[in-house]
Formats: C-alpha cells, sequence, structure tokens
C-alpha cells in the first residue's frame, strides 16, 4: 500500500503544484498575492467545460480556456492592478485586497451565469491505467503530471533563461528602474498575467476533467491552498512550487492513510508549512546566492 | 432561477383568473396577503442547495396561490439570503420578526444559521419550520421551531438497518465529512451496527471542500476490505468516492445518506454511481400523486430534478399551509396545530406526527440507483427506529 | 581619558569573502577616528558588527570593558553609541521632527509602559528643534522624509545619531551626497561635538574631511589594517596612495 | 542634442522645477550643479522620464519626447545613472549589467560591453554572482556606472557619480565620464563634487531652487566668485 | 430591534478592525489570521460560562487574556518571519485554530457550542445591552488607540513599520514590541469574541474562519489604515454591507466584490486614509479642519 500511497501523494502533488503555478509566477515577478488566481482557475475551468462541450474535443478546451482566461488576465492586470501597484507608496496589502475583491466578484458571476450547481466533462481517457506491480496510476494522472512537467519547465526557462524573465525579476526589484533600463512595463505584465492566469486555466481546466465536477466555488479551496505553496516553495520559485506541491500532496495522502482524520486535511498543508519556516524562514528552496 | 428579488410581491392575476368555488364573485377588494419569511445560503459555498431550496419555495407558494391561496389570502414569501453566515442570519432573523411581519418562517438553510436564528423566533413567538437542518440543538430553541426531516440520529439509525439487517454487512468503513451532519449520522449508525455484532473497521473524516480520496480508497481496498462503506457527505464527495472506488478497481457495497440525494450525484459520478444505495426521504418511485407532481412541475419549472432538500422545503410549507388553513394567522395557534399534526401526506412520505422534540416522525425510504436514477428498495417505517429517542 | 571601544580580532565573514579579518582597533575616550580604505574594505560591515546589525564571525568587540559582540543592536545604541547608515535608512512616512523625536525616545522604549507617556512633550519636541537646527533640517520639519532630496536624508541620519545624546557616534559617510556648503556645515558639528568631548568614528572617503577632524586615521584594506596614524602620514603612506588615494588628482 | 524648454515640474501642489531652460549640445559634457533640494534629481528623472513635468518641452534632437514613456528612451541612446545607486537588489551583479543592456539586440554585443565594463571595474567581475543588495556602498555605485555604460549611449544623464566611491575610483570615474564624452557621447552630469565635474566640463548650470541661476562654460563659472563660495568650497 | 442587531455586528467589526490595526496598521505586520483571535477569545467565554460555569461578565477578561497570550505567540512567530512569509503563516495559524475548534470535543467539535442569553443584575441582556456594551468597549479601545499615538509606545510602532534596523539603531526592541502589538490586539479581538460568541448564542469552528480575517483586513484598508477613523467607517461600510446590499439581492456580492476592487483602484489609501479624496476635499474646505495634532504620528 505505501508505494501506492506515494503514487498517490505525487500525483494529487502534482495537482497542487500545477494550480499554484500561475500565482507563482505573478507573485514572483509582480510581489503580488493573488488570490484572484484561484479565479482564473474557476473561470478556466469554464471556459474550457464549454468549449469541451461544444467541441468535444479536449486539446481545443485546453487552448481556448488558456487563452481567454489570459486575455482576461491581461485586461485585469491593465485596468486593476497596473495602476494599483504603479501608485507610490501603496502598501502590500492593497492588492491583496483587490485580488480577494475580484475573487469574490468572479466567482458570483459564474454562479449567476451558470447556476451554482455542478457542470461535467464526462470526457474519459481512452487510455488505460498502467499498472506496475501493485501500483495503479491511472492515465488522467499521467497526463497531469505531464502537464505539471511542462509548465514547470517553460516557466523556469523563461525565468531563467530568457530576456523577458530577467525583465520581470527586475520589474519586480524596481519597477521604476526597469522602465528606465527599457523595459516596456505594460507588455512585460501583460504577458505575466496572459502565463499566470493562462496556467491557472489549465489547471482549473484539467482538475475540472479529474473529478468530473467544475463549480462556481470550485477555486475556494485553492484560493489559500495555493498561497501556502507558492510560501512553502520560497516564494516565486517553481522549483520550489513543484516541490512544496509535492511535499503537501504526500504529506496529507501519507497522514490520511496513516494517522486516519487527526487533522483537516486542508490544515495539513499549513501545519506543514508553519513547521518548515519555522525551521527555515525562507522557504524551502531558495535562490542560491554567493 | 432566483432572480426575484427579495421581497417582490407574489404574482396576482392567478387569483383574478382562477374560478373560487367558495368565494364571493370578485367585487371584493384583494385580501390581504399572508407573509411567509424564508431563507437560505442563495449564495456561497452551499449556493447549489440554497438554489434548491428556494425553487422549492417559490413553487410552493406559487402553486398554493394559483390555487386560491389560503382562505383566500394570497401568500407571499418574504425570502433572505443568509449566505451560510450565522450573522446574517441573526439579523435577517431580527428582520423577519420585527419588520416583515410574518406568521411563520421557514429554514432552507443549514445547521449553523438555522440554530442561531431559531431563539430569536422562539423569542419572538413565530414558528418557524427547518427544512433539513441535523443539529440537534435547533428544535431545542423552544416550542415553537420545529423541524420537517428526521433528525440524523434517526437517518443514521435507519442507515445501521440497511447496512447489517438487510445486507448482512460484517465489516464496515465509515466515510464521513467532518461536520455536524457527517458526524451525527456516524455516530448513531454506528450505535446501531456495532451491538449488533458488525465491525467498524475504519472511520475517517474530511473537510467540506475536499474532492480527493484516492488515499483513503487505496487504504480501504489494500489494507482494511470492507464489504461495506457508509458514506455520511454531500454530493460532490460521494461521488468522488465511487468514482475512486471505481478507477482503483474495488468493488464493494456503499451506502450513502440523503446528502447524496441529488442529480448532481449522478452527473459527476456518472455511470460509477450504480448500485448505490441511500437512505433518504423522498421515494422517487412512489405511487403518491403529489410527490409525482411536485417532481413533475418542479423540474418542468426550473430544468432540474428536485433533490431532498427542496423536496423537505416543499413539505414545510405544505405544513405551514395546512396549519394556517385550519387557524388562521396566529402564531400560537399555528404552533399548536404543527404540533398536533398526525398522518400529513408529504412529498417524502406521510408525515406520521412530530415528536415531542418537534422533529418529524416519517418513514425513512431506501433507495437504490439504477439506470442512473434513484429506485424504491425498500422503506422502513419502523417506530421503534424512525421515533427519534428523547434528549 | 580611557580606552572606550576596543576592537580585538575581529573576523566577519560572508560565505567564503572575509569583509573584515583579524581586525584590531581601539578607541580612547574623546577621541576622532577616521576610518578610510578602498570601496569594499570591510568598512561598513565594521560598523554593522560593532553595532549589533551583525554578528562578527570571530572576535571581540569591547565597550567600556564590557564585550559587547552579538547583543543586540538596540541594547548597543542604549548603551551610548549611535551610528548612521551610509545608505539612508529614514522612517519614510513620519515627519522630519518625528524622525528625530523617535530617536530622542531611546531611553523611553520601556515596553508596554512606554503607552502611558506622552512622545510629544514640549521639551521633547523642542529638542528635536533645537537638533534640526543644528543639522540644517529645520525648514523640512514637517515634511514627510520620503518627500525630501537625498541630500537632507544624509543629514536626518546625523541628526538622528545626535538624537539618542550618545556618547559614541559612528558616522558613515556622512558627507556624501551632500553639497560643498553642507559638508563645511558638517565639519563644524563635528568639531563641536569633539569640542563636547564625544569619541567619533569617521567613515570617510573625502579625505582632506577625514584628515581635519580626525585624531587618527586608521586604513582598512581587504579587511585588515593596512597602516595606521596621525593623518599627515596616512597621506604620504605608500600603500595607501596606491590602494586607495592614487597617484595623480589632477584629471584634465 | 537635448534641450530643455521652459519645463515646470510638481509634487503634489508643491513646485520644485521652475521654468527651467537648459540645452546640451552634441558631444558636449554639461553639468548641473546646486545645493541639496534645488531639484536636480528631479529635474534628471523628469529626462528620463520617471517623473511627469506639468509643462514645458523636453527635446531630443529637435523632437519633444516629454510624452514618450520612460522606456522608450534607451532605444534612443539615453543611458541613466539614478541618484542613490537603485540597483536591482536581488539580481546578480552580472544580471544587473545585463539590464543595462536590456536595449542591446545583439547578444554578442551586449556581453562584450559588459566585459567592457568588467575591465573598468574588476570589482565587479570578481562579484559577478553576488547579489547587488550585499555589495558595499561604493561597489553599487561601480554597478551602477557599469549598468548604464553597457548600453553604450549616446547621450548619458548621471545624477551624482562620484557618491561614496573611494578617491582612486572617482578620479577613474571621472577619467572614464572624459574619455566617453571625447569619444563622441554627450554627457549630463549633476554632481555635488563641482571641484572635479567642472574641470572635466564644458558648461554648467547652477540650479537654486528650482530655477537656473547662472549659466556659463566651465571655466568661468570655476571663477565666479559665487559659484567658488557656494560649491568650490572656497 | 432589527437596527439594533446589525448595529451590534456592525460594533464588532468595528472592534475586530481597529484591534487589527494596531497590528497591521500601526505596527506594519501583514497579519492574516485575526479571526483566530476573535475565536479563541469566543471560545475561551464560551467554555469557561458552559463548561465550568463562569459568569459572563468574568469571562470577558479570561477572553482578553487567553487571545493576548496566543497572539503573543504568533508575535513571537513574527518575530522570525518577515511580510509574505508572515502573512501567510498568519493564515495558517487561523486555519490550524479552526481545525482545533472543530477536531476537539472539548470546543463542541462539529456540533459547535451553544449559550444561554447572560443577565446583568438579573436583566437578560437584550440585543440593546449589547449594542452599549460593544459601544462602551468601541469607546475604550478608541481612547487607548489615541493615548497610543500620542505615546512613545505608538512611535516604537511606526518606527518599526518604517524600517526595523533603524528603529533598532536609536534603542528600540523591535522584538519585544512586535510582541506587544500582537498581543494588545489580539487581546481586544479576543474580548471581542467574548461578547460575539453570547450575542449568538451559537458559535461554531467556520464562524472564525480565515475569510472573516480577511473581511476584517478589508475593512482596515478601505476605511483607511493606520488611522482611527478609517477602520470605523470600513467596518460600518463592510459590516452593513449584507443588509444594505440585500437590494441587490442575486448580486450583492458582487457589489461586494466590486466595491472591494473599485476602492482600492481608485482610492488605494482609503475612503478616509491620509491622503484619500475625502479627506482632502474635507482639508480645502476647513483648512486646519482636520490639522494634525501635535504627536499623532502615522502620515
Ligand atoms: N551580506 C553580504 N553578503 C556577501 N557579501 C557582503 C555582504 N555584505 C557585505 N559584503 C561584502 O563585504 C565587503 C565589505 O563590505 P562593506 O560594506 O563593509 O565595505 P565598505 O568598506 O563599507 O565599502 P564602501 O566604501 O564601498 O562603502 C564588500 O566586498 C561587500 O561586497
Ligand atoms: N517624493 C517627493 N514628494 C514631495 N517632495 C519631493 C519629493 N521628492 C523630492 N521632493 C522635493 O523636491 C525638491 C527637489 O528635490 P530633488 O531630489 O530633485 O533635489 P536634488 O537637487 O536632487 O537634491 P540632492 O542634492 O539632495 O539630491 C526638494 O525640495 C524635495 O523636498
Ligand atoms: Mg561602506
Ligand atoms: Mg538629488
Amino acid at each position: 500500500m505505501l508505494s501506492q500511497q506515494i503514487v498517490n501523494g505525487i500525483m494529487i502533488g502534482s495537482v497542487y503544484a500545477l494550480t499554484a503555478m500561475g500565482a507563482t509566477l505573478i507573485y514572483g515577478i509582480l510581489r503580488i498575492l493573488d488570490i484572484a488566481n484561484a479565479g482564473a482557475y474557476a473561470v478556466g475551468a469554464y471556459a474550457g467545460w464549454y468549449m469541451y462541450s461544444v467541441t468535444e474535443n479536449i486539446l481545443l478546451a485546453f487552448v481556448f480556456a488558456m487563452l481567454f482566461t489570459g486575455i482576461i488576465g491581461v485586461l485585469v492586470q491593465k485596468f486593476i492592478y497596473f495602476p494599483i501597484i504603479s501608485k507610490p507608496n501603496v502598501i502590500a496589502i492593497v492588492p491583496l485586497i483587490t485580488s480577494v475583491g475580484l475573487f469574490t466578484l468572479t466567482g458570483d458571476m459564474l454562479r449567476l451565469i451558470f447556476g451554482p450547481n455542478v457542470k461535467n466533462m464526462n470526457m474519459t481517457f481512452k487510455i488505460n491505467a498502467v499498472e506496475i506491480g501493485n501500483v495503479r496510476i491511472s492515465a488522467e494522472w499521467i497526463f497531469i503530471v505531464l502537464l505539471t512537467a511542462t509548465l514547470f519547465f517553460v516557466l523556469w526557462f523563461i525565468l531563467n533563461k530568457t530576456k523577458l524573465g530577467l525583465a520581470w525579476r527586475a520589474t519586480a526589484a524596481d519597477t521604476e528602474i526597469a522602465k528606465t533600463m527599457g523595459v516596456n512595463v505594460h507588455i512585460s505584465m501583460a504577458l505575466s498575467y496572459v502565463l499566470g492566469y493562462g496556467f491557472a486555466a489549465a489547471a482549473g481546466t484539467m482538475v475540472g476533467v479529474l473529478y468530473n465536477s467544475i463549480y462556481p466555488t470550485m477555486g475556494d479551496i485553492p484560493s489559500y491552498k495555493m498561497l501556502a505553496i507558492i510560501v512553502l516553495g520560497g516564494l516565486g520559485n517553481p522549483l520550489g512550487t513543484v516541490v512544496a506541491g509535492i511535499v503537501i500532496g504526500l504529506s496529507e495522502t501519507l497522514v490520511s492513510a496513516y494517522f486516519g482524520s487527526i487533522m483537516p486535511r486542508d490544515v495539513i498543508a499549513f501545519v506543514v508549512l508553519i513547521i518548515v519556516l519555522l525551521v527555515k524562514p525562507s522557504g524551502l528552496v531558495t535562490r542560491k546566492n554567493t | 432561477a432566483s432572480e426575484q428579488p427579495a421581497e417582490e410581491p407574489p404574482a396576482e392575476e392567478p387569483q383574478a383568473e382562477e374560478p373560487q368555488a367558495e368565494e364571493p364573485p370578485a367585487e371584493e377588494e384583494p385580501k390581504e396577503p399572508i407573509r411567509i419569511g424564508f431563507f437560505a445560503p442563495l449564495t456561497g459555498p452551499a449556493a447549489a442547495d440554497g438554489l434548491s431550496t428556494s425553487n422549492s419555495a417559490e413553487l410552493a407558494v406559487e402553486i398554493i396561490n394559483e390555487s386560491g391561496g389560503i382562505d383566500g389570502r394570497p401568500v407571499e414569501l418574504v425570502s433572505y439570503d443568509d449566505g451560510l453566515d450565522t450573522k446574517q442570519a441573526v439579523s435577517i432573523a431580527q428582520r423577519l420578526t420585527t419588520r416583515d411581519d410574518v406568521v411563520a418562517v421557514v429554514s432552507g438553510s443549514y445547521s449553523g444559521p438555522t440554530r442561531v436564528a431559531a431563539p430569536i423566533f422562539q423569542d419572538a413567538g413565530i414558528p418557524m419550520i427547518s427544512g433539513y437542518a441535523i443539529h440537534p440543538d435547533v428544535t431545542d430553541s423552544g416550542d415553537f421551531i420545529f423541524s420537517q426531516s428526521f433528525p440524523g440520529q434517526v437517518q443514521g439509525k435507519a442507515g445501521g438497518v440497511v447496512a447489517v439487517d438487510m445486507l448482512d454487512a460484517k465489516r464496515i468503513s465509515i466515510i464521513a465529512v467532518d461536520i455536524d451532519f457527517g458526524k451525527t449520522l456516524a455516530a448513531a449508525f454506528k450505535d446501531y451496527v456495532v451491538p449488533k455484532g458488525a465491525e467498524i473497521v475504519s472511520e475517517d473524516y474530511f473537510g467540506m471542500g475536499d474532492s480527493e480520496f484516492a488515499p483513503i480508497v487505496t487504504k480501504l481496498k489494500d489494507e482494511i476490505k470492507p464489504d461495506l462503506i457508509y458514506m455520511a457527505n454531500y454530493y460532490g464527495h460521494g461521488a468522488e468516492i465511487v468514482r475512486q472506488l471505481k478507477s482503483q478497481g474495488f468493488d464493494v457495497q456503499v451506502l450513502g445518506t440523503e446528502g447524496i440525494d441529488s442529480y448532481q450525484f449522478f452527473e459527476i459520478a456518472g455511470e460509477d454511481a450504480e448500485g448505490v444505495m441511500i437512505t433518504t426521504n423522498m421515494n422517487r418511485d412512489s405511487e403518491d400523486q403529489a410527490t409525482q407532481e411536485y417532481i413533475k412541475t418542479y423540474t418542468e419549472k426550473f430544468g432540474i430534478v428536485p433533490d431532498m432538500v427542496g423536496a423537505s422545503v416543499y413539505d414545510a410549507f405544505q405544513v405551514l399551509f395546512k396549519a394556517i388553513g385550519e387557524v388562521g394567522t396566529d402564531p400560537e395557534l399555528i404552533r399548536d396545530t404543527i404540533k398536533d399534526l398526525k398522518g400529513f401526506k408529504t412529498v417524502t412520505g406521510e408525515l406520521i406526527e412530530y415528536a415531542p422534540t418537534r422533529e418529524a416522525i416519517k418513514p425513512v425510504q431506501i433507495q437504490i440507483i439504477e439506470d442512473g436514477a434513484y429506485h424504491y428498495y425498500e422503506e422502513i417505517d419502523d417506530l421503534e427506529i424512525i421515533t427519534p429517542e428523547p434528549r | 581619558m580611557g580606552e572606550l571601544l576596543r576592537v580585538e580580532g575581529l573576523s566577519k565573514h560572508f560565505g567564503g569573502l572575509k569583509a573584515i579579518n583579524g581586525l584590531d582597533l581601539t578607541l580612547e575616550e574623546g577621541e576622532t577616528l577616521g576610518i578610510i580604505g578602498p570601496n569594499g574594505a570591510g568598512k561598513t560591515t565594521l560598523f554593522n558588527v560593532i553595532c549589533g546589525v551583525l554578528k562578527p564571525t570571530a572576535g571581540k568587540v569591547v565597550l567600556d570593558g564590557e564585550e559587547i559582540q552579538g547583543l543586540p543592536s538596540y541594547k548597543i545604541a542604549h548603551r551610548g553609541v549611535a551610528r548612521t547608515f551610509q545608505i539612508s535608512k529614514p522612517l519614510k512616512d513620519i515627519s522630519i521632527v518625528d524622525n528625530v523625536v523617535a530617536s530622542l525616545g531611546i531611553h523611553e522604549y520601556t515596553g508596554i509602559r512606554s503607552l502611558l507617556r506622552n512622545s510629544h512633550k514640549r521639551e521633547t519636541v523642542d529638542k528635536a528643534l533645537e537638533i534640526l537646527e543644528r543639522t540644517g533640517l529645520l525648514e523640512f520639519k514637517d515634511k514627510l522624509a520620503r518627500e525630501v532630496s537625498l541630500g537632507y536624508l544624509r543629514r536626518l541620519e546625523i541628526a538622528r545619531a545626535l538624537a539618542t545624546n550618545p556618547r559614541l557616534i559612528m558616522l558613515d559617510e556622512p558627507c556624501a551626497g551632500l553639497s560643498n556648503f553642507a559638508i563645511n556645515e558638517v565639519i563644524d558639528l563635528v568639531m563641536q561635538l569633539k569640542s563636547e568631548g564625544k569619541s567619533i568614528v569617521l567613515i570617510e572617503h573625502n579625505l582632506p574631511i577625514s584628515m581635519k577632524v580626525s585624531d587618527r586615521i586608521t586604513v582598512l584594506n581587504y579587511g585588515q589594517k593596512i597602516a595606521e596614524g596621525i593623518p599627515e602620514d596616512i597621506r604620504n603612506n605608500p600603500q595607501v596612495i596606491e590602494a586607495y588615494l592614487g597617484e595623480d588628482d589632477d584629471i584634465a | 542634442m537635448l534641450e530643455i524648454k521652459e519645463v515646470d515640474i510638481s509634487y503634489g501642489e508643491m513646485s520644485v522645477i521652475k521654468k527651467v531652460s537648459l540645452e546640451v549640445k552634441e558631444g558636449e559634457l554639461v553639468t548641473v550643479i546646486g545645493a541639496n533640494g534645488a531639484g536636480k534629481t528631479t529635474l534628471i528623472k523628469a529626462i528620463m522620464g520617471i517623473k511627469d513635468i506639468t509643462s514645458g518641452e523636453i527635446l531630443l534632437d529637435g523632437v519633444d519626447i516629454s510624452k514618450l514613456p520612460p522606456w522608450k528612451r534607451p532605444e534612443l541612446g539615453i543611458g541613466y545613472v539614478p541618484e542613490g545607486r537603485r540597483v536591482f537588489p536581488n539580481l546578480t551583479v552580472d544580471e544587473n549589467l545585463r539590464m543595462g543592456a536590456y536595449k542591446v539586440k545583439d547578444k554578442v554585443k551586449a556581453r562584450a560591453s559588459i566585459e567592457k565594463v568588467y575591465g573598468m571595474f574588476p570589482v565587479l567581475k570578481e562579484r559577478s554572482t553576488q547579489l547587488a543588495n550585499t555589495m558595499s556602498g561604493g561597489e553599487q555605485q561601480m554597478l551602477a556606472i557599469g549598468r548604464a555604460l553597457v548600453l553604450e549611449p549616446r547621450i548619458l544623464l548621471i545624477d551624482e557619480i562620484s557618491m561614496g566611491l573611494m578617491p582612486i575610483l572617482v578620479n577613474t570615474s571621472f577619467k572614464i565620464i572624459k574619455e566617453l564624452n571625447d569619444a563622441g557621447i554627450t554627457v549630463l552630469i549633476v554632481e555635488q563634487n563641482a571641484n572635479k565635474v567642472l574641470k572635466i566640463a564644458h558648461r554648467g548650470y547652477v540650479l537654486e531652487t528650482g530655477t537656473i541661476a547662472i549659466e556659463d562654460t566651465a571655466k568661468h563659472l570655476m571663477e565666479n566668485d559665487t559659484v567658488r563660495k557656494a560649491y568650490l568650497g572656497g | 430591534m432589527y437596527l439594533t442587531v446589525v448595529s451590534v455586528n456592525i460594533g464588532i467589526f468595528i472592534l475586530l478592525a481597529l484591534s487589527l490595526n494596531i497590528i497591521t496598521g500601526y505596527a506594519g505586520q501583514p497579519a492574516l489570521g485575526h479571526a483566530a483571535f476573535f475565536g479563541i477569545g469566543a471560545y475561551t467565554s464560551a467554555i469557561l460560562t458552559t463548561s465550568y460555569g463562569m459568569n459572563f461578565w468574568l469571562s470577558i477578561p479570561f477572553a482578553f487574556i487567553m487571545a493576548g497570550i496566543m497572539g503573543g505567540f504568533l508575535g513571537l512567530i513574527s518575530i522570525r518571519m518577515r511580510d509574505d512569509f508572515l502573512a501567510i503563516t498568519s493564515i495558517g495559524i487561523n486555519f490550524v485554530v479552526v481545525a482545533i475548534f472543530q477536531y476537539s470535543d472539548f470546543f463542541g467539535g462539529s456540533l459547535g457550542i451553544s449559550l444561554k442569553r447572560p443577565y446583568f443584575f438579573g436583566m437578560k441582556v437584550t440585543a440593546t445591552g449589547y449594542l452599549i456594551l460593544i459601544g462602551l468597549m468601541i469607546l475604550g479601545t478608541v481612547l487607548l488607540i489615541l493615548k497610543m499615538k500620542r505615546s512613545w509606545f505608538g512611535l516604537a510602532l511606526s518606527s518599526i513599520r518604517n524600517d526595523e534596523t533603524a528603529a533598532a539603531s536609536f534603542g528600540i526592541d523591535v522584538n519585544r514590541y512586535k510582541v506587544l502589538a500582537f498581543t494588545l490586539g489580539t487581546a481586544i479581538a479576543g474580548m471581542t469574541g467574548a461578547v460575539y460568541a453570547h450575542h449568538m448564542t451559537f458559535i461554531y469552528s467556520s464562524d472564525f474562519a480565515f475569510i472573516v480575517s480577511i473581511s476584517i483586513l478589508s475593512m482596515v484598508v478601505i476605511g483607511g489604515i493606520g488611522t482611527i477613523r478609517g477602520p470605523i467607517f470600513g467596518a460600518i461600510l463592510l459590516g452593513a454591507a449584507p443588509e444594505l446590499f440585500r437590494f441587490f439581492a442575486d448580486y450583492r456580492m458582487i457589489v461586494y466584490g466590486g466595491l472591494l476592487v473599485f476602492m482600492m483602484r481608485f482610492q488605494s489609501q482609503g475612503f478616509l486614509g491620509y491622503d484619500s479624496v475625502l479627506v482632502r476635499a474635507f482639508k480645502k474646505l476647513f483648512p486646519g479642519g482636520l490639522k494634525k495634532k501635535e504627536g499623532e504620528i502615522i502620515g
């Protein structure tokens, strides 16, 4: 059973990492704890669901979800976040409250448009589950792990290997000076939101497929769990996010399998977080410096 | 569907159109409406249940008004959204009792809001019937407070009957949601099955928002190997559990509760739902005309199939209509009438009477899922089992 | 006059980098010690270690015969050591005068009891204004610290240090970013402090200033002392010239 | 090349630059000196586009750039050494320099410029992977200068080059500026160290509480009594 | 009656917002788990009055102390962690506290705790009674904060908020003051919790969930962080919102979310913050009217 549980844990962990990837990116670049990213996750799931129910094509559903939500992301950053963070002397809580407002807004908008009841994709993967010894991994899960790995790699590559990534980090450090170096902050931030919200949408759609249920409040739990994950991962660090997601997935699974119901599942993430941070206040993975 | 603003007066036309037998011709002024309060979580995490109940409330009022109201007086619904927040429930209760001039109230909400509102109605001397709140303290608030569903304790016991007496389960695993609903049901279930010689081989509790059950299912499949799983949880959880069972290839009898009595359970679980049994209060295969009529009109009007919470709230209204029809709008008389109500037909079966704790005594339905729908399996009407124990 | 401060075998390493490396120093009561040395020599790090912002890797800091290394910086401040920051650290969203008042309260921060004591008594505010006057900040007294120009923030550093009424003042490049006129004011101020018997440690790259006010100058390089002596000697020290001053002052 | 015409700038309701006009011709090295709080930094920020002007014009090659977003300016060849270093704190030294070369399209060329800067300030090369905020004050200043140079600008705006540098490096950096200028780069430099800057500058402006008080050749300024008293310490 | 009950609810939020403002507004520590301490107070009082038969009035100081002690622990954690790490850790603490309430039978577990209405000299305390009590508590808290703003304590918190290293350089024991700020702020929240529990007559773990913390913080920020009037105004606005917005029926959560976004977008200083449009207009109309008193710190 242990090996199966470890596999379960890693799988769940990849869902968490996937879910938190967009928020990690946005935090890494803009230092905004963007709770509304969980709203994008739900919006993305609905967009994916809509496309799938019209076309029955899952690939199209993914692309549409990411594009649609990414565009919303651009609008949101252009008309809301950007003006806010470019004001002088705004405190860090302001964007956070904004994102809470946005999150409330999107959740309820979804409820009004689509109703409070669950929607489903009823999509079955044609591929069979893989069995290795007595460990069983379903096709959906393999797909999730691949998706997480891909997004992680894309993000890692952009952040560390491209000029855009450098510009993002510089903008986070000092927007004013970044501008004078030639960074068009409108474009670079818009891009960060396209990706940040696009990733969230991919996660939302994927989770919608996985659990076969899409509903307006589906972002509620990710909204805070992803905060725990990005902080545990060392804030704004994609590798950290993957590691943290898996650590949390594993902890939850193993606790639930071997200790039963000693605490609510969602709390495990925070218990792990608090313990890790007390020992290592800068998170699991920190950027190397000399 | 509940775009209707909270206090919009109900449509008045039906009254004019319907030929009204016992009434003198239509020259008379329209009579003062009877106002009935209602609250439910229309926003927030429980919005789906809120919608079901408010649909039912609307439907109940519409139907009674179409048939000429009560005593010729139209019924007006004063409906509020509590957002599943106790603070709001308190203000709503205050508003209903001091401003809105309602003669009685139905709660379409969960235990928390219903529980905090109850003492306010009690103090104001206005009867409240809770549709489906399970918390035992709700009716403890006083003699004006009733519960339309059987208490968790009864349903848990009934689940026990199904598990050990009907299905002869020996090794049972419990998976329950960690709120009053799941805890109460699981406890009552245990209390019944353990003395009967069944063994509870595992108990797992999880949070309301949880959707990941692979670890539990793996554990049950590889290690515990129960011959029955008792699920005291809601449709989202239940559906995911049966899907996981299927995906991990674990074939075991699942017994659920009214929590998964919702069409949404099939929506999510699809074929994996087949064979699952539940304890609930509505018999979908009932020959009772009112029940079939309710299912039909509800489905036509709202485009979705009614569920247990909706049906319970609908019944709560039927009880109130009946009482008001008999004794008018005096709250104390209404209370007394409800208290003495016996053998009243509702869409969730016959309401035998209210227990001294003012919780409904009615048969428990056992339904089984076959061909993507709930069907009759058995009914438990043994009074020993369905009468709540005094507290 | 006795010894006020002694630094013994002090080291501070950042990973492999030895910012301070086995440094010995002494400061007599009432003395003004100039510290010069190339960029990155470890001067600011020395201040940070003495003031408790950083913990030393090895070695001792002795103030008044007591070892103080490793004490938290607020305790060191309580022992009469004040310092300015090379990169200004103003309290940005409060006014200039309140920046100084905050510093005047050094002995008032006694925990919950401080809740009962008014921070803006007449005397306190007057004292703050007097210090602002001395440091040429009076006209900005009601501005928020974030609204004044860099030069004035440099002066605010000094004002705040003075406000704690220290025995030992450690100035980290107080004249950087100041106009010539203001530099003279600062020199006057330092001379005045000297005459009041304060002990001073001064980091300053502007050598004429250092020479003018210091009784003694210590030269650091790579975290070590490479020379020490009276100003004239230092100026002519070939090592100092090579590593620090450069051969030729004329660039045009 | 750069021409500022009747520019007004204010913070909120407080006006800090009043009808300032100044000009830097192609290939010139011009300095602005002035007391603390005179408005020098504000003026430079306005040219760089990170402080809005209330009225007036800022012309580069005869074109008004005052409405241009700041990130278009490096494209026009404007390099900038900001006041107070403003290095990107949690980027490494090398990354800071790469940011300086952000607008250099050619990767090879960018690398070459960075290596050139490393040549000028060897300590930066030694520390190329150190995070900028852990560098000493003077080291950060070198980085700030280097970051502006990697762009190989046509015109360089410098807000206090000598701050926090050791004497030998003060000289070096003025020498670098002079050499760059000799090589044809136009320079506008704000500086407290009037003695040194006037030695290399062609012309200078004296800014007093937001207005230009004196404008003359560097040589004349050095001889000017008021300037001598107020800015040259003698 | 209805208005009274709504006012009590708002009053409770005012106290919560004012107390959070001590931690977040004055000391600058991002604390996103304030509801946990509200809950600790509520549960302390509830357990004392139900399981130990303690008098309600006596339970209030206990709630105050208990929440303060727990808040002090968070303060200790805040010494080790900065900024966003602290913010998220405080969210975590909120979740852990709620989980403890929910999972331990001692705290009523998933059934919550039902309480009896308390008496005041033999009279059942009514909504009006609670309103008076809350009013007095608000008054006390406001006076305390006024005092704080003019004291060395307030100046120490402002200094820490601005720059901890600088603050330490002139003798402020940063750690101690952080712990004190947390203790004071959370203790007031705890005291509020005691009243809340008895006013509601029923408490349940999720009454103190993270979302409540966020609402409290929104009140502080919407009103104007670091002022006294701000949190009060924010609490009134957002506290009354569920009632005011009933008019919008189904759209009210959208209106609520929209309001937050709109306010932050156009008035990030808060409605009555130091540089807000309203305050500036007021200053223009009545020069000297809102003049900063000597010694009022926050700028
Ligand atoms: N936190 C740190 N991590 C790594 N290196 C550091 C750190 N702090 C300082 N250093 C290095 O230690 C050396 C000494 O720095 P310090 O600030 O003491 O120099 P300094 O003598 O004050 O120089 P300057 O005259 O330029 O201000 C520098 O090379 C600097 O890069
Ligand atoms: N953010 C701000 N808000 C309000 N006023 C400001 C702000 N920044 C600068 N000022 C004011 O503008 C004036 C000019 O400031 P500026 O920084 O341009 O001066 P400077 O000449 O660069 O001085 P220094 O030599 O000290 O750097 C000063 O009086 C200052 O008080
Ligand atoms: Mg230094
Ligand atoms: Mg300047």
